[in-house]
C-alpha cells in the first residue's frame, strides 16, 4: 500500500532495491501463481499444457470482463468509496446491446454510443446520490444493483436474448461478431478491448491532473476539498468510470457471447474488487495502483485455469482459491511493511 | 454416415478421458445428475469422468470447456447454463474432432454430437394439464413459483404450465412470483401470497425445492389441505421430492430426466464400439410422481 | 542518594533510515518538573514514546526508582505508574467524554459499565483540569482546544507517579494555560513527577525546576529555569537567534479584506460552532492583523466562514475584497479571490497523513504542475524541493510519509502547500502550534516577507506573545464579535485583559 | 477561571430534542416503510392484510437468519472490519448440523456444540490471519468465504440434505423440529432465537467494557492503543462473534427448513450488512447501534413482504427495494447531519 500512494517518480531521485521491489509488490502474487500454474502443469509429450498459446489465449479472455470492470473499480476504491452495481449493469448493458440490435434493429454505432452512455448515466447517478445526500456508497450501489437488475428484467422483457449475426430484421450486424473471435485464431479480442482500457486506465490515473485528484479525495476528502480540489465533481466522476467500464463489459459480454441476459454478471463485483485488492489497492482509499489490479485479474484467472487443468475438484478448489488469495495477498503486506505502509 | 467412426482414436482398448462441463452445482436436480453419471460410470472401467462446475457463469463455464480442450478429453458432456453463450466453445470442440453430447439443454445449430434429455416445456405442460384436469376439475385459485426470471427452464417450465391450466377455464391464475429456485426464498412468498390469497387452492413450482419452501409456508399458515403442490424434479432418496409426494406433502411431481445412463451409453457406443453414427436426439420422457405411484417407487428404489 | 524516580539510559532509537535517538539520557525526581526542549525533529516525542511504551527502543534501559523495567505496551507503563499526554491527541471521536477519560479502566460492576458513576467521576476530573465541558458531550464535537483539555484530565484519571506532558499548552489560549500551570503545581506539590514537553519558551520560567534541550536525537545540554530565553534558544537552535519577531510593516498599502458590521448565519447551525455575528476589521496590503480572543470565541469559524469551510451560509454587512463587495461563502469563491487558509486541524483538515511529503506540497497547484492536464514528473520534483527547501522540511525525503514527520515538520509541509499557490490574502489559524523556536522565526520572517510584497494576513492564534510580537494590528473578538482592535504597540495585560473582561465596547 | 469555557458547554446540552430524535434515526426508516406498508396494504373486507398477524409472524420469520448474521456483523463493522463469509458459514453449519444429526446419528447437543464451535473457530480463524498478517479483512473474508462453500461441499458430498424426524437412523431427534414451529402457532421460534440474541448484544455492545473497546477499536485504533486495551484480541474476538452468529444462524436454517445445503446462505452477507448500515452504522467504524441494525433489518422484510402482498412483478420489486433502501438511508444522513454527526 505504501508507495502506491507516491506516483512512481516522485521518488526516482532515490530508489533503494527494496523501494524497487515494493514498487512491483503488486505484481508478485501473479508472478508466483504463474510459477506454481508451471510447476504444477500437467505436461503432455515434453509441452506444459499451462503455458501452450491456446491456453494463455484463454486465460486472459477468461478475465477480459471482471478486468475491465476491475479498471473502473480502482478509481471507485482509491476515492475511497465501492460500486456494488457493476456485474448488474454489465448484465443491463448487455441486454440492452442485444434489444436495440436484434429486436430494435438499431444499427451498431447507435446502439453502442447509447448502451455506453446509459453506463455513465447510471454511474453518475448513483454517484451524484451518495455524494449530494451523504449515503455511504455501499447502500446506494448496493440499491443500484437492485435497480439495474430490475432495469435489465424489464428490458428484455423477463427473457434472455440470443444474438444472431446477417442482414434484416431480427439479425444483428456482423461485424458485432468480432468480439467472439481470436485475432490470428489466437487473441482474444475481448481481451485486446480489456488491454487498451488498461493502458488508457494506467494513464488517467498515473500521469494526469485526476488521477492525482482521485488520489486526494481519496486520502482526505476535507484536505481535498480545502486545497481546492473540486472534491464532489471528482466523487461523482469515479462512479461515472465505473459505469463507463461496465457498459463496455456488458458489449464485450454480449459480442463475445451472442447473448444477452438480466442475469449475467451475477457476483462478477466481488472478483472486480478482489482483483483491485489483490492488486495492493486500500479498501480505505488515498492508495493503490493500476498496475496491481491488471496483475491481480490475471493473477485470479491463471489460478482457476490450473486448478482446472489439474481436475482440481470443485470443493479443493473453492479451499485452493482462497487459501492462495490470502497467500498473495499476505506476501504484499509483508514486502510493504519492509517499508512502513501503514 | 460415410462408414468413417465418429471419433477416431476410439476402440475397445483404449482408456478414456470423458469431461462433464455441469452448468452449476447449486441446483439439487444438478447435483442428481451428478451423482447418476458418477454412479453409472463404474460400469464402464474403461471411462474416467471429471466434472466441473460451471458455477451458474457463462462465462466461467466457456473456460471450463476451453480447458477440457486443453487436456484433451475424448468426449464431452455438457449441460449447457444457456444455449446461445455455449454455442461457440462447443462448435470449437467438435471441430477439434472431440465428440459432444449434450444433456438437459441444446447449443444453437447442429454442431453436437448428440442430445439427451427432456422437453421443459412439455413437462410443465403436462402438469399444467393435471392441474386442470385431473387435481381442480371444478376450478379455483391457482399460483406459481418460478425459478429464476428469465433463465431459459424458468421460461419454459412457467410458459408450458400456463398452457396446460388452459385446459380449464374455471382456473384462476392469481399470483406468479419467482423464487430463484431457493427452497428459503419460496417459504417467505408464498406464505405471503396465502396472505394476499387466501383462497389459493393450487401451486406449480419450478423445482422440488421450492415445493419443500411451498409446503412449509401452507403448513405453517395452517392451509397444508387446502393447497395442492405440484413440484419439478422428482428427485429420488430421503432428501428428493418423490419422498414428499409419498409423504402425502405434495400432490405431485413431475421427474425431469437425468439422461445419465443414456448419455454414458452413447459414450460406450462412440468410443468404445467406434459407432460411425448416433441418434442425434434422445428423449428421455418425464414421469409423473403422484399418490398413486409414488410409495411404490420409494420404497422400489430403497433396494 | 537515593535513586532518581527515573532514569533513561543511553535510549537508542531507528525509523527505518532515520537515527531518532542517538543514546539519550534522561533522569526525573519526584515532585520535579522537567522541561524537556528541543527543535520539531528533535526526538522529544520519541522519547517520551519509549517512556510510555508506546515505542519499543532499540537499545539502552529504564529505570524507574532505581528498578531496571521493560514496557512491551502502553499497557506495561499503566501498570508502572506512567501518564503520558501524547502530543497528537489520541481521543476516541465517537464516544463521549466520560467514556475517553476511563477508556481501558472502566468503572463496572458486575462486568456491567457503570454509566453514570462513571460521568459523575469524568466530571470532577474535569473540574479538576479546568474544564467547564459536559462529561456526555462526544468528543467529535469538541474543539482541538476542549480536546486538549480533555486529554489532560484523562491523564489526571490515572493518577501516576509520572506524567508525561507533550506539548499540552499548544492548543490553549491564556485562561486555560494559566490554569495548566496551576494543575502541574499542585502534581508537583503531590510529589509527581512531571516531564512538560513545549514550544513556548516563556512558560520555562513559570514552572520548570530544571530544562534538558534535545537536538538531532541527543541531548546537548542542561540549563536552569532562570536562564535567560535568548540562552535558551541559543541551545535549541545551535546558533544564537538575532530575534524572534522582524521589523513591522513599512507601508501599508490599500485595503484587500474590509468587513463592516459582517454576520454570517449558517443554513444549519451547529451546536458549539460559534458563529460571527458582528465582525468589522479590515486588512490591508502588507498588514498582517492579528485575532486574539479565549477559547471558543469564533475565531477559528470566522476565518471559515471566510474562506466557506466548516458550515455553508451566507454573509450579511459589509464584505469587501479590494474595495467591491464580494460573494464569499464558498472555498472556490475565496480562492478565486485570492485566499489561502491553513487550517488548526492539521491531521484532520491540513494534511493527507498516508501521502507523501511531495504529493501534499503539490495539493493545491496541481493545476499549475500539470499543463493541459497532464502530469509533469519533472515540473512536480522541482516544484516539491524547491518548497522543502523555502520551509526547511526535515528530513529532505519527498517520498516520506507525512504521518511520519515531527508535529512541526507536518505544520511546515501545510505551509509550504497553501503559500505556493501566490494568494494575496492568507487567512491562518493557529500557525505555530507545535512548531519550534527557529521554525516560527523563519515563518514569521517569511510571512513578513510575503507581507512586504503585498499580501495581507490574518491570523487567529492563542499564543499571546505571538499576536503581539507578530501583528501590525491585534482585533479582540468575544462571542462572535469583534470587541476591540490594539495597534502595533499594544501592551500584553492591556490585551489579555479585554480578551477576558466581559463588557461590550465596539470595535475601533 | 474555567468560566471561559462554559459558553461553549452551555451551547450543546446533552439532551437536546434533536439529540434524542437522532438517537432514535435508525429507526426512522422501519417506521416509513411500516407506514407505506400499511398505506399500500391490499384489504379484504376492511382488513389490512399487511398488519395481519400471520403476516407480521410471516415477516419476524423471514429475517431471523439475515437478523442473526446482522448482529454479528454489527460488531465488526463498529471495529472498522468486514465480514463477506457469513453467508457461506451459515451454509457450512447448515450443512454440518444435517450431516451429523441424520448422516451421522449425532445426539442433539453434541452436534450443536460442535457446529457453534465451528462456527467461532472459523470466524476467530479469520480474525487472526487478518490481525496478524495485516491484510485487509475485505480480502480475508472473501477467501473465507470460499474455503466455507469448500468445506461445506466437502461435508456435504456434494449433495443436500434433508432432516426427517424420528427415532432410529437417518433420523434426527424430534426436538430439533422446534425450530420451524410458532408458538401459539403464531411466533416463530426462530424470530424467537434471534430477538434472544438481539438482546443478548444490545447489552453487550452498549453496557459492558468489552462493547467500548469495540468502539474504540474502530473510532481510533492508536488512541485504543495507548489506552492500554488489547487492540488485536478484540479485533480477533469480533470476527469470533460473527463466526458464532453464523453457526446459530445456520443451525436455525436447518432446523426451520429441515434441510441442509452447501448453497444456502448465498449472499445473505450483502443482506445482513445492508441492514447494518442502513441502521445508522458507519462502515468506516467507530459508530453504530445495535437498535438501528434490529430496525434495519426488520425494515428490508417488512419490505419484501409489502411488495409481494401486493403481486408487484419481480422487476418492479428490485427497483423498488433499491429506491426505498436509498430513500430511507438519504432521511437518516439528513436528520444526523443536523447535529452535526459526520
Ligand atoms: N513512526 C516514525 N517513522 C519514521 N520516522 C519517524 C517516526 N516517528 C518519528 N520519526 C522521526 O523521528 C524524528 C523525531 O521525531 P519526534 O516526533 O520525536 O520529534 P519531536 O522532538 O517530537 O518534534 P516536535 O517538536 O515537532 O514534536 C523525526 O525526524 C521524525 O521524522
Ligand atoms: N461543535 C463543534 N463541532 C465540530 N467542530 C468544532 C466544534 N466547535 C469547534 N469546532 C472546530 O474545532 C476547531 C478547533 O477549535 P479551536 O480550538 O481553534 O477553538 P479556538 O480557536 O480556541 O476558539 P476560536 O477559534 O473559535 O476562537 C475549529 O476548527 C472549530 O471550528
Ligand atoms: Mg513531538
Ligand atoms: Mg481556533
Amino acid at each position: 500500500m505504501s508507495t502506491s500512494t507516491v506516483p512512481a517518480a516522485l521518488e526516482r531521485p532515490r530508489r533503494s532495491p527494496l523501494a524497487y521491489l515494493v514498487r512491483f509488490q503488486s505484481l508478485l502474487g501473479l508472478v508466483i501463481v504463474i510459477a506454481a500454474g508451471i510447476g504444477f502443469s500437467p505436461r503432455r509429450h515434453g509441452h506444459i499444457l499451462f503455458l501452450q498459446t491456446d491456453n494463455v489465449a484463454n486465460i486472459i479472455r477468461s478475465i477480459a470482463e471482471t478486468g475491465i470492470l476491475a479498471l473502473g473499480m480502482t478509481f471507485v476504491i482509491i476515492a475511497a468509496g465501492i460500486d456494488l452495481s457493476v456485474g448488474a449493469v454489465l448484465g443491463l448493458c448487455s441486454v440492452l446491446t442485444a434489444e436495440l440490435l436484434v429486436n430494435e434493429g438499431w444499427s451498431l454505432w447507435t446502439t453502442l454510443s447509447l448502451v455506453v452512455a446509459t453506463g455513465i448515466l447510471f454511474g453518475a447517478v448513483q454517484g451524484f446520490i451518495s455524494t449530494k445526500a451523504r449515503i455511504q456508497a455501499f447502500i446506494v450501489t448496493l440499491a443500484g444493483l437492485q435497480a439495474a437488475r430490475g432495469l435489465s428484467l424489464i428490458a428484455s422483457g423477463n427473457s434472455f436474448i440470443n444474438i444472431s449475426y446477417g442482414a434484416g430484421p431480427g439479425k444483428a450486424p456482423v461485424g458485432f461478431a468480432i468480439l467472439g473471435e481470436r485475432i490470428g485464431g489466437v487473441f482474444p479480442v475481448a481481451t485486446l478491448v480489456f488491454l487498451v482500457l488498461a493502458a488508457l486506465a494506467t494513464f488517467v490515473l498515473n500521469n494526469t491532473r485526476y488521477g492525482r485528484y482521485v488520489f486526494a479525495v481519496g486520502g482526505n476528502e476535507k484536505a481535498a476539498r480545502l486545497s481546492g480540489i473540486p472534491v464532489e465533481a471528482v466523487k461523482i466522476s469515479v462512479y461515472a468510470i465505473t459505469g463507463l467500464m461496465a457498459a463496455v463489459a456488458g458489449i464485450v459480454h454480449a459480442g463475445q457471447f451472442s447473448f444477452g441476459s438480466p442475469n449475467d454478471g451475477t457476483g462478477y463485483e466481488l472478483n472486480a474488487i478482489a482483483a483491485v485488492v489483490i492488486g495492493g489497492t486500500d479498501l480505505f482509499g488515498g492508495a493503490g495502483s493500476m498496475v496491481g489490479t491488471i496483475a491481480g485479474a490475471v493473477m485470479l484467472g491463471a489460478l482457476a485455469n490450473i486448478l482446472e487443468l489439474n481436475d482440481v475438484s470443485a470443493a479443493l478448489q473453492l479451499l485452493a482459491t482462497g487459501a492462495i488469495i490470502v497467500m498473495a495477498a499476505a506476501l504484499q503486506t509483508f514486502v510493504n511493511s519492509g517499508s512502513g505502509g501503514r | 454416415a460415410d462408414g468413417k467412426p465418429i471419433y477416431k482414436d476410439c476402440g475397445p482398448n483404449n482408456d478414456y478421458v470423458i469431461g462433464f462441463s455441469q452448468a452449476n452445482f447449486k441446483e439439487p436436480y444438478r447435483e442428481h445428475v451428478n451423482h447418476e453419471l458418477e454412479r453409472l460410470v463404474k460400469q464402464y472401467p474403461k471411462f474416467k469422468l471429471t466434472i466441473a462446475d460451471g458455477q451458474a457463469s457463462v462465462n466461467t463455464q466457456v473456460s471450463q470447456v476451453e480447458n477440457f480442450v486443453t487436456k484433451q478429453v475424448d468426449l464431452l458432456m455438457i449441460s449447457p447454463f444457456e444455449s446461445a453463450p455455449l454455442t461457440p466453445a462447443v462448435t470449437n470442440v467438435i471441430k477439434k474432432g472431440i465428440p459432444v453430447i449434450e444433456l438437459d439443454r441444446k447449443t444453437v445449430g447442429d454442431d453436437f454430437t448428440a442430445f439427451v434429455g427432456g422437453d421443459n416445456r412439455q413437462i410443465a405442460k403436462e402438469a399444467g394439464q393435471y392441474a386442470a384436469n385431473t387435481l381442480l376439475p371444478d376450478g379455483g385459485e391457482v399460483a406459481i413459483l418460478e425459478g429464476l426470471p428469465s433463465s431459459s427452464p424458468a421460461i419454459e417450465r412457467l410458459e408450458g404450465f400456463k398452457d396446460g391450466l388452459a385446459d380449464n377455464a374455471k382456473l384462476k391464475l392469481v399470483a406468479v412470483q419467482p423464487v430463484d429456485w431457493q427452497e428459503d426464498k419460496a417459504v417467505t412468498v408464498f406464505g405471503a401470497m396465502l396472505q394476499a390469497h387466501p383462497d389459493i387452492k393450487l401451486v406449480y413450482t419450478s423445482n422440488d425445492l421450492a415445493a419443500a419452501g411451498a409446503y412449509i409456508a401452507a403448513k405453517q399458515a395452517e392451509k397444508a389441505d387446502q393447497v395442492k403442490i405440484i413440484g419439478t424434479d422428482g428427485l429420488p432418496g430421503p432428501s428428493g421430492g418423490i419422498r414428499s409426494v409419498a409423504d402425502g406433502q405434495w400432490a405431485a411431481t413431475f421427474t425431469y430426466p437425468t439422461g445419465a445412463a443414456e448419455a454414458l451409453d452413447l459414450a460406450k457406443k462412440i468410443l468404445i464400439d467406434c459407432a460411425t453414427s448416433v441418434p442425434r436426439n434422445v428423449m428421455v420422457p418425464s414421469q409423473r410422481i403422484d399418490q398413486t405411484n409414488a410409495k411404490a417407487l420409494y420404497d422400489k428404489e430403497q433396494f | 542518594m537515593s535513586p532518581a524516580l527515573l532514569g533513561l539510559h543511553d535510549v537508542q532509537k531507528w525509523f527505518g533510515g532515520v537515527h531518532a535517538l542517538k543514546g539519550v539520557d534522561f533522569t526525573l525526581a519526584a515532585g520535579e518538573v522537567h522541561v524537556l526542549l528541543g527543535e520539531n525533529g528533535a526526538g522529544k516525542s520519541t522519547l517520551m514514546g519509549v517512556l510510555s511504551g508506546a515505542i519499543v527502543p532499540d537499545a539502552g534501559e529504564i529505570r524507574i526508582a532505581g528498578e531496571p523495567v521493560r514496557f512491551a505496551s502502553p499497557r506495561d507503563a499503566h501498570a508502572a505508574g506512567v501518564a503520558m499526554i501524547p502530543q497528537e491527541l489520541d481521543l476516541v471521536p465517537g464516544l463521549d467524554i466520560a467514556a475517553n477519560l476511563f477508556l481501558g479502566n472502566e468503572i463496572t460492576g458486575a462486568g456491567v459499565l457503570q454509566g453514570r458513576r462513571m460521568r459523575d467521576a469524568a466530571q470532577e476530573l474535569l473540574a479538576k483540569a479546568g474544564v467547564a465541558l459536559d462529561a456526555g458531550l462526544l468528543v467529535s464535537s469538541l474543539r482541538i482546544g476542549e480536546r486538549q483539555l480533555v486529554a489532560i484530565a484523562k491523564a489526571l484519571a490515572a493518577d501516576a507517579r509520572i506524567l508525561v506532558m507533550d506539548e499540552p499548552s499548544a492548543a490553549l489560549s491564556s485562561v486555560e494555560a494559566d490554569h495548566l500551570m496551576r494543575v502541574v503545581r499542585d502534581l508537583k506539590a503531590r510529589g509527581v513527577g512531571v516531564v512538560y514537553i513545549s514550544h513556548r519558551l516563556e512558560e520555562v520560567a513559570r514552572i520548570a525546576d530544571r530544562v534538558t534541550v534535545m537536538r538531532d536525537g541527543q541531548v546537548v545540554g542542561e540549563c536552569p529555569p532562570q536562564a535567560p530565553q535568548a540562552e535558551l534558544v541559543r541551545l535549541l537552535v545551535g546558533r544564537p537567534l538575532s530575534d524572534l519577531f522582524p521589523p513591522r510593516a513599512s507601508r501599508v498599502g490599500k485595503p484587500i479584506l474590509h468587513l463592516h458590521r459582517a454576520a454570517f448565519d449558517p443554513a444549519r447551525p451547529r451546536a458549539g460552532w460559534q458563529a460571527p455575528r458582528d465582525v468589522s476589521l479590515t486588512v490591508h496590503e502588507g498588514e498582517i492583523v492579528g485575532l486574539a480572543g479565549l477559547m471558543g470565541v469564533g475565531r477559528t469559524e470566522l476565518l471559515g466562514a471566510l474562506y466557506g469551510f466548516g458550515a455553508v451560509g451566507r454573509w450579511s454587512g459589509t464584505v469587501e475584497m479590494r474595495g467591491a463587495a464580494a460573494r464569499l461563502g464558498t472555498i472556490g469563491a475565496a480562492r478565486r479571490a485570492g485566499i489561502a487558509y491553513v487550517t488548526d486541524d492539521r491531521r484532520g483538515t491540513g494534511l493527507v497523513l498516508h501521502h507523501t511529503v511531495a504529493q501534499n506540497t503539490l495539493m493545491s497547484i496541481w493545476r499549475r504542475v500539470t499543463p493541459f492536464g497532464l502530469a509533469s514528473r519533472g515540473l512536480e520534483r522541482r516544484r516539491v524541493a524547491e518548497a522543502m527547501e523555502n520551509y526547511d522540511v526535515r528530513p529532505r525525503l519527498p517520498a516520506a510519509k507525512v504521518v511520519n514527520l515531527s508535529g512541526g515538520n507536518q505544520q511546515k509541509v501545510v505551509f509550504a502547500k497553501e503559500l505556493m499557490n501566490g494568494p494575496s490574502l492568507l487567512l491562518l489559524d493557529e500557525p505555530t502550534r507545535g512548531v519550534d523556536v527557529g521554525a516560527k522565526t523563519e515563518i514569521y520572517r517569511r510571512l513578513r516577507g510575503l507581507a512586504e510584497q503585498g499580501l495581507g494576513v490574518l491570523v487567529a492564534s492563542s499564543e499571546l506573545t505571538e499576536l503581539l510580537g507578530l501583528c501590525d494590528r491585534i482585533v479582540v473578538m468575544r462571542a462572535g464579535r469583534t470587541v476591540h482592535a490594539f495597534g502595533a504597540d499594544a501592551g500584553e495585560d492591556a490585551v489579555r485583559a479585554v480578551c477576558e473582561s466581559g463588557d461590550e465596547e465596539r470595535a475601533a
